[in-house]
């Protein structure tokens, strides 16, 4: 019947062929599994009857190829790759004595029974969308009278209301928590004053740290404390007002007021 | 055995269709009206129907099927429309009732009391952060969803609000239990903020329902 | 002379009751059926009706009678409704309403948590292989279809999800175990969250370690 699927977005079948399949990109799939079931449909068997060895092979040289055109391949592919490797091994290479955990042959089996049930799905989610549904190709009565139950009123709301109601309600309420954590920033407007205040007319070298000890007992503080003290003990520097010290890569930084011209004479 | 349908081929003027046509032709007329969102004219119904099909012996035909009916075919002016009998009309009218959605606030306000039950009406405020109007709790409670619970042993003896198993049924929830909690509201998509830390397990259902002194047992 | 209804006085157990209240039952039943805004239980339908009398087969010579006709009596769960009959949906196009469109992920996720029901977050990822991504899950408890079913009896006692009447009523179905092939998946043991014996190598027959827990009933 004509327009049966307008409710998808897209089509359900049309999955990359054979000879492109190597040369698409992997966003077109929805995860490792997905991009294994459309390799093993290649193999044109039944499901139960695939060869998992050859399938991980193809799965390896797609993950190849895909990086060799420095493809981003996204680490759950990568995770799959390296199990599939090990379990190709465990195939190729007979268990020398029962082992405590699971046979490559069982491995291997439980990959194809979860490739055969995600198809199996595929299936079912294509047949719903094959039946008539309600608003589509079977109708309610237009001209309904309405039927009461007991009440004068009937009151709608359904459960996603009620839920979209209390989370969003909950969300408000969060996000001004959210908002203070805002404040853990220090800016460096906030960090250039602190040092020249704290810093003073001294111009004896210390540890940019001792000036920062309020903010360093903080853990959410350090990391901004100290990127942005640097920041403004830089542009300090660069005016002319401090002078900074550090005697290796890592080590700790100095810094002090530069001293005056004149009172060096 | 009652004749349910009394098939009474009234018009012989159809003959020269055959029966699975005419058969066709009544479902398909049937279909239309019972689908249609206003009555239909005869001109009407004969341009959704294939051409060249005489309309008015297949009206006469459903008219007469359905007169015994639950339901009847009626004409008003020359439009038609499926109408519930004259004689059942008391079936219907106490149900000339009129479908209201729940406000923003009142959902709000529903949910809330769903899943901090029993909570006292100070207690929806501090979460909603805007004090609650009478007419909400008094919208809640006429839906049957909402009951007062019980006093709150504190101060002031405040009236705690929880919900009904008519909540649980209009919901299509089987206990209060259900609910998806603030991390499966989120995991579900339903909620974009970040948990603050310490709340991930809430809501917790209720203040611990001992600090509470039951009303007297509502029906149901 | 076309047999526009046809009667099956199928169920003889009603046969204590006078054929006149017999057919004024009917007659009642169809009056409120037709008016109803949306599918009624039986048990909704029995607060409608005099007391005492059995809904069910009622219902059931009702739909026998109406098979037949341009509209239908269909039943989606345990509530009831009268719909259109499916192969005249070309005729009413115009009534077609704008739906949102399912995204693929989402359509994969119903048919999983309509075949695997009542099914896990952590079970629905681990058939589809990927996490689920926002919107997906959302989206379904909009459409009504879906809704938190209960919890499982498992560490976390983490929600599980089901189907609603409404999805039955929307895919034309009068009840889960009507689903396309349901039988079939179950017998090949492709509900099941384990692995069924035999598997690899000859096709999955006979095979009777599908009836695995997670089709088992949630608490309720």
């Amino acid at each position: 019947m004509n327009g049966k699927r307008d409710f998808f977005e897209e089509e359900l079948a049309p999955r990359p062929g054979d000879e492109d399949i190597l040369l698409i990109d992997i966003d077109g799939f929805e995860g490792p599994l997905d991009l294994l079931l459309a390799l093993a449909r290649h193999q044109k068997v039944d499901l139960t009857k695939i060869s998992v060895l050859a399938l991980a092979e193809q799965y390896l040289t797609f993950i190849d190829k895909a990086r060799s055109l420095h493809l981003q391949v996204a680490a759950d592919y990568l995770v799959m790759a390296a199990w599939l490797a090990y379990l190709k091994s465990r195939l190729l290479l007979p268990d020398p004595e029962p082992l405590e955990e699971p046979s490559g042959e069982e491995l291997a089996a439980r990959l194809a029974f979860r490739l055969t049930r995600l198809q199996a799905m595929r299936e079912a989610a294509e047949k719903l969308t094959e039946r008539e549904r309600l608003g589509h190709d079977v109708f309610a009565r237009g001209m309904p009278e309405g039927v009461a139950l007991g009440q004068a009123t009937a009151w709608q709301a359904g459960l996603y209301d009620l839920l979209a109601a209390y989370a969003a309600r909950r969300a408000r309420h969060f996000a001004s928590t959210i908002q203070m954590k805002k404040r853990t920033v220090i800016p460096l407007a906030e960090a250039r004053e602190r040092l020249m205040r704290l810093i003073g007319p001294s111009s004896s070298w210390a540890p940019i740290d001792h000036f920062l000890s309020e903010y360093l007992v903080r853990p959410e503080l350090r990391a901004t404390a100290r990127a942005s003290a640097l920041s403004a003990s830089l542009e300090l520097v660069r005016e002319g007002e401090l002078e900074l010290m550090q005697a290796a890569s890592f080590a700790p930084l100095y810094v002090r007021r530069k001293p005056k011209e004149d009172a060096r004479a | 055995m009652p004749d349910l349908f009394v098939a009474t081929a009234a018009s012989s003027n159809v003959t020269s269709l055959s029966p699975e046509d005419r058969r066709l032709h009544l479902r398909m007329l049937e279909a239309i009206l019972f689908a249609a969102t206003q009555p239909l004219t005869e001109a009407e119904l004969a341009s959704k129907m294939p051409e060249g099909i005489e309309i008015k012996p297949l009206l006469q035909e459903l008219q007469t099927a359905y007169a015994s009916r639950g339901v009847n075919l009626r004409p008003s002016g020359d439009a038609w429309a499926f109408r519930t009998a004259p004689d059942l009309g008391f079936l219907l009218e106490e149900h000339r009732q009129e479908e209201k959605k729940l406000s923003r606030p009142a959902l709000e306000t529903l949910a809330i009391i769903a899943y901090h039950q029993p909570v006292t009406r100070a207690e929806i405020e501090e979460v909603r952060g805007v004090s609650t109007s009478k007419g909400t709790l008094d919208v809640l409670l006429e839906t049957g969803w909402v009951r007062p619970r019980g006093r709150r042993r504190s101060p002031g003896r405040p009236l705690t609000f929880g919900t009904t198993r008519e909540f649980l049924d209009h919901f299509g929830l089987s206990e209060i239990g259900d609910l998806p909690g603030l991390a499966e509201l989120k995991a579900a998509g339903l909620l974009s903020a970040t948990i603050p830390p310490g709340f991930e397990g809430q809501p917790p259902f209720g203040v611990d329902a001992a600090e509470e002194d039951l009303l007297e047992r509502e029906t149901s």
